[in-house]
């Protein structure tokens, strides 16, 4: 299976940390390396922030992310501070609602996903993070679905088991389908 | 038309990074204000804490030393001592002033250090992510007390007004809020009394502001006002602890 | 073994702290340790144990050693302006030969510095954490699995030799998330008969000490701890290999920045240089034997570190000259790309290609 | 005449200004962002500030200026 | 015949370092006398200061800890979180006390930390050979304040009891003197029922001792008294300054 | 230059440090260095200066901080114990860009360990002050009238690098006395355009400060710092040597055992070895140059400390293995004797004879 | 009938118990030193004891037995 | 001139630092090198004090005089301590007012001075350290008298040079004239 470094972007409150968090747990669940990195401290007050996830099938040396071959992004300072970052052949996912800008890049594959609206009009509006997974997911096909469901189950917490169902639902409005 | 209310010139442009409704913004235009009507901005030295105002000396256009976690009031006396003609300030957390700096704080108000204290007590510690500060309430939940602070195994708030005002080197003490205008009014005149206490050379002064973590208290900025009026203003009553600057020669 | 669950790092280690029998953890705030202490409050109150905000890192360091003293397993965590406050306090547990746990998740310096990852601590946790004559046993893993791990060696040594034990962690190891499952909890502690909890009126009273006013006593229970320290140098270096039998080129490199290293190191082997990582896991006892050993077949040492050039000594020390020792370095917080490292090899082979 | 002139660059959107204003002619701009994703506050009724300067002395980005 | 009067068995055979006259051996017996008679030893851990009382940790027949400079209340927390049953006390000189370790002071108090604290007010540093203490009377000459204690730049003295005393986490608070025998006997009370505190979970008590230093106050034994009567009294009230151990649950 | 009086180190310590300019003392009483507290506060007062006793070593430190922001010659003294409660406050004045004299008249450790003279904060005192990539300038003095000059020679270049300045002295130098005689006092100081005592609204304003919250500004800080150190150590190493020369074996000692040593020297010379001694007067930067230049003459070095072995790590980097390096040494506030050295060097010639 | 025993190696001639005796019985013994190099208390007039451990109570270095 | 290395012992509150000092200011009046170190510490509190004492035409190594060439004692745990450690051909001046021990050396030069009970009929009770000071000079001439003198000269504060004759006439008591 390919390596995945991934990068999820956005401002704080969007659960990108959950998405990258679900992400990671799916690699796992596929017994392959995995690691989450966020980025932490005061920056984040500021509003921003983002995480790296790995996912591979040999240890991971650095866990941070600086080329991925795949990014996630929920606003515009994100999709300017990373959407140079992508490596050629890799794969953006960008959520069209918050962000206005279009990339002019040819080497990479882009989707845009308008995921904040479509969170809203599906009655899901905290989950435009897992709509933006589900595009992810099938843009890279990073882990199985069965993974990835086991990941939901397992990032949810027991107390708010309700919500896996709602959180799936949201990963397969993302992927289309 | 007249400007009847603008920024101070003793802030900087550069824009403050405090979360919104954030009431360190408010006390920092107090502070700037008062030490403009007094004309102090040049021999003004400030000394900014570690907390979220760790980047007052950003804001501040005096000069300004960044000090160690809690050393503030020790900086501010090498400084005062350096420069006795000079209007020195420290502007301290509740975690920096009362938790790691107690000692700081307690023996350059005993000395009658010619120096001003601006103590903003949010009850949490903001900077770090929330957690319990000394001035944290009882049974408040902060990421330390997730249960509520258990006085039984955390102990109790520190009420510094009241434990200051037994030093004989404290010329003045108030407690203020800016939870309202007319609060704010009255913080205003409490921070610039205590520039004006600094400048006559009668001792100690510190002006403790109750202020809000919006943030970390997970409230609005006008829920965390109302927060710090129901819960914080009973527990630490606003009013003047010491005064002795009626004294010719203040504490001395 | 617990089954595996993905864990930050801080949080692993204040959960394996736990497993491993600590019910004492006594901290004050700081970035980017936070978690450790949050993770403790939540945790302590269910099971009976002890979580307590201290007034200041002065505080904790000194309320692990009155803990400590009674005989129990305890903690603290810091991060480097902490750290230094601690000194004193270390210090003196170390001269009272007193076993704890205290942990350092490194951030840029000096000063305030910053938050983000360092390794700028290496000599102050290697050689001076504090006054006098003394050490510390340091542990510095570099996954979230190798944290929960040394955790519970760190305690088992710290006991056996009577004396703290460090885990240098830093910001990356300590946010980042990772798979891991836990060690199965420590039930039997060792016998503590020096310890003063209250004699019952059945043994000789205890006391806890750093004191000797005369130089020879002071002396005589100086050598009698370094003789310790011998034994530990003999007994507990350790590290990791990777790829160095061959290697020409040996990075030596701990933590988060052996991590970034493997990765040179496999770029490198993919390019035919024949590169290898040492990873000392204990930085002291520093783990010179396994150095020393690889110096007839390497062309030179490259020591890489998030700092400006402290652990490339203890390289220089070991390789006594016979081979270069090169170093290579970031610092205040900026972690090392291994396309840097892969380039700073590749200057080091220099003419050889 | 009075006036209270918000910088929407520097309003954070907090809503501070809002609370006090005592003619209550202060909203947050709900549909509309500033550069760094907040709500800026605006004046709904320009003609009715009475220059009290109230919105002014408790912003605590100094986002206001009043004139009288 | 019975014996009247002899020497605590909590007390060892080593003897005392102290000078001739210096009252921090009278202190010590009546530490050793209380705990007996409460039949405390056993579970007692002490913990030794950094000052002239250092060696302390020989003369208590209880385990003892031996702490760095003020740092005697923080060790008591850890060892009394880890010997809730235990009965743990420090035995504390002004400076190392009221001085370097202040924070650690304010805070065991403020928790309300279950322990018991023996504080020795000599006004001076005794083990460092006469420096000012933080407890140093103003005009008093030491070695540090050769032309005596001047307040406006050496500061003013604390109170120990009256500044702990606003904290809420303090059972009891008393400021007693070894200067007569009717006052050792009403100081051992005081010591007494500290310990009692203790042992009934009720929060944070401090002994306040006023001690002589004859060596460095330059005066007989004898004089020593007189002069501590004359001086350290009036300044230093003796009496009860907090006392919350009525409350079944003390100050909790 | 004033004419010779008999006086303690200690007390020409404070006495230089007034003539050198120095008008603000903050310190906090601790044996051995109880003397230049008592000097200060005897003499602050009459010329103006501030002594001013401090509630502790940590605020005494930050004191100087504030003092040394404003522009002005500040000083604090402590010894082994007070040095580590420092060690935050000097990493900020290190990070801070500021110049100060520190004072450490050291005692045996770990812990409160004992009041006699020591050398076991070497380590402390050139690598690890505080955390974080920094160096502070160390000076050794070995007599009194050494001390004199060095205090003068600390201020001179802490300003002029913009950094701390260390003197290490210990018990045997600060109590001791000697004749010693003073230069003149200095009247002229350096500009400080960057301190911070009121802008008098005539400039902009002046920030102190350690804190970069971006990793790759505060790298740029602590590479400019390290580019001056490298000035420093190309410019400012210093030693003393004594009968080097011709030396087979050349005894490497500082301060106290320089002055053990030295006599030493002399009985091995009359015993026809040739033994010499190279004595550092700066600890950091470390005369390694001067080492190295010898390496071609010596059969071995012998590093004499009163310590476990601190120094000696330098000297080995130094000769990087290219002839032995041996150590010797007495702990816990041994001082040790000539005899013992000399016996040490026997052993080391060993075979030779 | 009552008495004072002073344990002579160990006092140290400080001369508090002398001050408080009620029946000014006790004595510094000016031209006795002990080891330590200190003038030792003793009891002058033995029988005129009353046991009020006065002395004891006072002694720093606890050098005195009473009995009665 | 020869070298001499000297250990001054006795209570506190004797003199014996003074004793110490007068001689090494001898010393410095006739170029010399010079050094004096005390004992410091708490033991000083236990009651005795010591010096070492070094003159000589060399930069003098260690100030810590482990074997004195001459000493001075002036009570018993001193005497214990020290008469052992003088050198073979050393001397040793004892204040037999105050030790009551004789030593059985033959290799070393022994004086017996009452010092203390001299001082006492001289009217000069204090000064029973200058006595052993001028016993000690007689005994080794480690000075001039006029470098005595002056050393005595510079020791005695300005305030008080009253006593600068008390003084001589102490050492001219010790020393027999
Ligand atoms: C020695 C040291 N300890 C801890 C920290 C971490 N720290 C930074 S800010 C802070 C607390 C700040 O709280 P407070 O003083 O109440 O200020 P606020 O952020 O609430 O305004 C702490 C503990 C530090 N930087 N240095
Ligand atoms: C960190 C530290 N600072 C300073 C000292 C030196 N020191 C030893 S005792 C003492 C003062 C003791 O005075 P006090 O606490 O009043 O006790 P006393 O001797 O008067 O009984 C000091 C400053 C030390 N050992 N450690
Ligand atoms: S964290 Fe709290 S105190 Fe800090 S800036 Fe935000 S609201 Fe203000
Ligand atoms: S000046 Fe007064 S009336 Fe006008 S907007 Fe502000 S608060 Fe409202
Ligand atoms: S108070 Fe200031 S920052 Fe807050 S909404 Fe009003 S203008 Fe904006
Ligand atoms: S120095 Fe003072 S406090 Fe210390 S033992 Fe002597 S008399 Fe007592
Ligand atoms: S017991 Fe009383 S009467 Fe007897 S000697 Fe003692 S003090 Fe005097
Ligand atoms: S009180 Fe004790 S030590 Fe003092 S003279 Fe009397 S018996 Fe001796
Ligand atoms: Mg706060
Ligand atoms: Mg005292």
């Amino acid at each position: 299976m390919k390596d995945w470094n991934f990068v999820f972007a956005g401002f704080g409150g969007q659960g990108i940390l959950f998405a990258g968090k679900v992400t990671a747990y799916a690699g796992m669940m596929e017994d392959r390396e995995v690691s989450w990195l966020p980025s932490y401290g005061p920056e984040m007050r500021g509003g921003t922030a983002n995480c790296s996830v790995c996912l591979s099938s040999r240890p991971i040396g650095s866990p941070l992310v600086l080329e991925p071959n795949a990014l996630v992004v929920m606003n515009n300072p994100s999709y300017d501070k990373f959407i140079d970052t992508v490596a050629p052949g890799g794969v953006a996912v960008i959520d069209s609602a918050l962000v206005d800008r279009k990339t002019g890049r040819e080497d990479i594959t882009v989707r845009y996903v308008p995921a904040t609206r479509l969170a809203q009009e599906n009655g899901i509006a905290k989950l435009a993070n897992l709509i933006m997974l589900g595009a992810l997911w099938k843009a890279t096909g990073f882990a199985s679905a069965e993974a990835l469901q086991a990941a939901i189950q397992k990032v949810v917490p027991p107390s708010k088991q309700e919500l896996v169902e709602l959180n799936w639902k949201a990963i397969r409005i993302g992927a289309g389908g | 038309m007249a400007t009847v209310y603008k920024k101070s010139a003793l802030l900087s442009d550069v824009p403050l990074h405090y979360c919104p409704g954030c009431t360190h913004g408010i006390i920092h235009k107090l502070v700037a204000e008062s030490l403009e009507e007094l004309d102090a901005g040049g021999k003004a030295v400030g000394v900014a804490p570690v907390g979220c105002s760790v980047l007052a000396y950003n804001y501040f256009t005096c000069d300004m030393v960044e000090a160690p976690h809690g050393r503030a009031p020790a900086i501010a006396t090498g400084l005062k001592r350096a420069l006795p003609d000079g209007m020195i300030f420290t502007y301290q957390g509740d975690g920096d002033l009362a938790a790691i700096g107690t000692a700081e704080t307690v023996h350059a108000a005993t000395r009658g250090e010619n120096i001003t204290v601006i103590f903003v007590n949010n009850a949490i510690y903001g900077m770090t992510g929330g957690q319990m500060a000394p001035t944290t309430l009882p049974g408040q939940v902060t990421q330390t007390t997730p249960y509520g602070r258990d006085v039984t195994t955390a102990g109790f708030p520190v009420r510094v007004c009241e434990m200051l005002s037994t030093l004989s080197g404290v010329a003045y003490a108030e407690r203020v809020s800016v939870d309202t205008v007319p609060n704010i009014r009255k913080a205003k005149a409490a921070i610039k009394k205590a520039f004006e206490t600094q400048a006559a050379k009668k001792g100690f002064s510190i002006v403790e502001v109750l202020s809000t973590c919006p943030t970390n208290w997970g409230l609005s900025p006008t829920e965390a006002l109302e927060w710090l009026r129901q819960n914080m203003m009973p527990y630490y009553p606003l009013g003047v602890y010491q005064d002795r600057t009626a004294n010719e020669k203040g504490v001395f | 073994m617990s089954e595996r669950v993905l864990m930050k790092g801080n949080e692993a280690m204040a959960e394996a702290a736990i497993r491993a029998g600590c019910r004492h953890f006594f901290g004050y705030p700081i970035t980017p340790q936070t978690e450790v202490a949050a993770y403790m409050s939540k945790k302590m109150p269910k099971i009976g144990g002890t979580y307590l905000q201290a007034e200041s890192e002065i505080a904790a360091i000194n309320m692990v050693l009155g803990a400590a003293s009674a005989g129990v397993r305890a903690m603290t965590s810091s991060s480097s302006p902490g750290i230094s406050l601690k000194t004193e306090g270390i210090s003196y547990i170390a001269g009272s030969d007193l076993p704890c746990l205290i942990v350092n998740v490194e951030r840029g310096g000096p000063g305030l510095g910053g938050i983000q990852p360092a390794q700028s601590d290496y000599w102050q946790a290697t050689r001076a954490l504090g006054h006098g004559d003394f050490h510390v046993l340091v542990f510095a893993p570099s996954t979230v699995q190798e944290v929960v791990d040394l955790v519970f060696l760190a305690y088992d040594l710290a006991e056996k030799y009577r004396m703290p034990a460090l885990l240098l962690s830093d910001g990356l190891l300590g946010q980042m998330m990772e798979p891991v499952s836990f060690p199965d909890p420590v039930e039997k502690f060792a016998e503590k008969p020096w310890a003063a909890n209250g004699h019952q009126n059945k043994r000789p009273h205890n006391i806890i000490n750093s004191l000797y006013l005369k130089p020879d006593e002071l002396e005589r229970t100086v050598v009698e701890r370094f003789a310790r320290y011998a034994e530990i140098e003999a007994a507990e270096q350790r590290y990791q290999e990777y790829l160095c039998d061959d290697a020409d080129y040996i990075i030596v490199a701990f933590g988060a920045t052996s991590r970034v290293s493997q990765s040179a190191v496999d770029t490198l082997r993919a390019q035919g240089i024949k590169a290898g990582l040492l990873r000392p896991v204990t930085l002291w006892p520093f783990p010179k034997d396994a150095i020393r050993a690889h110096i007839p077949h390497v062309k030179s040492f490259l020591s890489v570190e998030m700092n400006m050039g402290q652990m490339v000594d203890d390289v220089r020390l070991a390789v006594e000259g016979k081979v270069p020792v090169e170093f290579f370095g970031r610092t205040g917080g900026v972690i090392p790309r291994p396309s840097e490292v892969v380039e700073a090899v590749m200057k080091v082979a220099g003419g050889d290609r | 005449m009075a006036r209270a002139i918000i910088d929407e660059k520097i309003c954070k959107g907090c809503g501070l200004c809002v609370s006090v204003c005592p003619k209550k002619i202060l909203a947050l701009a709900v549909h509309r962002m500033n550069d760094k994703g907040y709500n800026p506050a605006e004046v709904t009724a320009p003609e009715s500030c009475i220059g009290c300067a109230m919105c002014g002395i408790i912003c605590p980005d100094s986002a206001i200026t009043v004139e009288k």
